[in-house]
């Protein structure tokens, strides 16, 4: 019973954290906003949702905890790649931006200027 | 402009007999007496739990053979047609590094990816799995390694061995039941316990055959394209 | 059951037009081929869809139930297996033809169907 | 009946997705939104499991997972240039 409580809990838990991702994505100015938005919230969503189906099957919670490892370690290298490509593709920052850490490192700033 | 208008005239007709067409088609009510009979007898027969793997491998396993010959076939074909293409290739474009952090995580990545497409087609009886998709995630892994690390490869040499060896079992696997059962890719072992992992007879080991041949071909394949943008 | 004729097969159809619309407008070689692969998808989405049986699951019987009365629980195994048939081929094909494809744009420096004589038409 | 809700939700999420990936004024804002939409579409596959009761599902989320992750990476590269 406890355990149906919990479950259904992380699985709402993580529902509306994927729609909250969702709708960032939809609502953020710019890319790399949009970027925060689509990674984050959906790597915590998704983790949540998927050890929730684990903890309402107790047979099924080791397969689901691989699940939710694979996208807790792939998840971010991904946005980090994604950051990084759009970065050297020639994306603007939105114009209200305040910082621009990337500029700060040698190494972008070459890149971006050939 | 005319070119256009009729291309989508002619589209919008095809779309309209499509789907009257289709409208004549019953969904979601059974139709082949086949189907039934292998999902009534498979397991009986067989062993196999999954009773599309015991289509593709036993019961119609001649088809699966040419299937992984075509696929054999293309990928020769594709090293064939692209391999002079290296050579003429004079002007190097200057290409940007792939990250540290992405170089650090797909090393600890890829051995984790190759036992998951490893644990697809051993198992492929027993999950919605098989030789197939597990080959294609193995080559995914390999690919992640291309992407990341811009020195690392696979050698020829490897992924040539290992589909010749895989293919090689595929057909002595079908010899050995020609031999003992009285007709190729007969089943020649014991059937086993319907769920667990060694059941099934050859199914299995036909998989595994596959597996191999298909993530050795389809890296080879990556290695071709790859070549060529050096 | 007529919705799940306009859902399912009004998708397969939906996907067949958007791919042939590709190959007839767009003059990019690699265009026309992703609108090959997009009509390969609507031929097995098609397939599919004429196996499934209301209210009955996978062919796969893992369990008691399922391996008591398979038939009556299970949809049609026999397009599945033509699919993933047909997925491996498209595969290769889809392969080849992007390779002669870099062939292409070797020999004539352009990717667009007007510009290539030898397909002209 | 809860786990209908639970459904919407992320279906209302996979559809606010593809609204950005059809908008998106560059090609990053596309592959951002196909980035979120596959990890969103991972944890709808094992709700499905779920909802049908077959422990079996779960190996197609996880094959989904890696795929997706791959496909995103790659086209990344592509994007900076490093293909």
């Amino acid at each position: 019973m406890i355990l149906n409580v919990i479950g259904w809990f992380l699985i709402y838990f993580g529902a509306v954290f994927l729609f909250l991702g969702a709708l960032g994505i939809v609502r953020f100015p710019d890319v790399y906003n949009r970027l925060q938005a689509g990674t984050k919230c959906t790597t915590l969503g998704a983790f949540s949702a998927i050890i929730g189906v684990g903890i309402l099957h107790p047979a099924w919670l080791a397969k689901t905890f691989i699940i939710a490892l694979f996208i807790l370690l792939t998840n971010p290298i991904s946005s980090h790649a994604l950051g990084r490509a759009s970065y050297r593709s020639g994306v603007k920052l939105w114009e209200k931006s305040v910082v621009d850490k990337c500029k700060e490192f040698a190494e972008c700033v070459e890149e971006r200027n050939e | 402009m005319i070119k256009k208008a009729f291309a989508l005239l002619l589209v919008i007709i095809i779309g309209i007999f499509l789907s009257a067409t289709f409208a004549k088609i019953p969904f979601g009510v059974p139709k082949t007496v086949v189907g039934k009979y292998y999902l009534d007898h498979g397991v009986n027969d067989l062993g196999g739990v999954n009773i599309v793997t015991s289509i593709v491998v036993l019961y119609r396993g001649f088809d699966t053979l040419g299937e992984v010959t075509v696929l054999f076939l293309a990928a020769t074909g594709l090293g064939m047609v692209l391999a002079g293409l290296r050579e003429k290739d004079e002007k190097k474009r200057k290409k940007t590094a792939p990250s540290l952090i992405m170089r650090t995580e797909t090393k600890l990545l890829f051995p984790m990816i190759i036992l998951f497409g490893a644990y697809i087609f051993i198992h492929g009886h027993l999950t919605p799995g098989g030789g197939f998709p597990g080959g294609v995630v193995i080559a995914s892994a390999f690919l992640l390694m291309f992407l990341s690390h811009e020195k690392w490869e696979a050698k020829e040499k490897y992924t040539k061995i290992t589909e010749a060896l895989a293919g090689m079992t595929y057909v002595v696997i079908g010899l050995i039941g020609l031999y003992v059962a009285g007709s190729f890719l007969e089943n020649f072992l014991p059937k086993g316990v319907p769920g667990n992992l060694f059941s099934a007879g050859i199914i299995p080991l036909i998989y595994t055959a596959i597996g191999f041949k298909v993530g050795s071909e389809l890296t080879g394949l990556l290695q071709n394209l790859r070549e060529t943008t050096e | 059951m007529i919705h799940g004729q306009i859902i399912f097969y009004g998708a397969s159809v939906a996907l067949f037009v958007i791919g042939l619309y590709a190959v007839l407008i767009k003059r990019n070689l690699i265009k026309i081929m992703l609108g090959l692969s997009l009509i390969e998808g609507a031929v097995n989405l098609f397939l599919i869809n004429i196996g499934y049986i209301w209210g009955k699951t996978a062919p796969i019987l893992s369990n008691k139930e399922l391996l008591a009365h398979p038939s009556a629980k299970a949809v049609d195994p026999v397009p599945q297996a033509l699919v993933l048939t047909a997925i491996v081929i498209g595969v290769a094909v889809l392969a080849l033809a992007l390779s002669v494809i870099m062939r292409i744009y070797e020999t004539h420096g352009t990717l667009n169907v007007d510009k290539i004589k030898e397909l002209r038409w | 009946m809860s786990w209908y809700i639970a459904i919407g939700i992320i279906t209302i999420g996979v559809i606010l997705t593809l609204i950005r990936a059809l908008k998106g004024p560059t090609p990053a804002d596309r592959m951002v939104a196909v980035d979120s939409m596959t990890t969103i579409t991972t944890a709808l596959l094992v709700l499905l499991g779920l909802y049908f009761k077959r422990y079996i599902y779960l190996d197609i989320a996880l094959v989904y997972a890696v795929l997706a992750f791959v496909a995103t990476l790659a086209v990344a590269r592509y994007m900076e240039g490093g293909l």
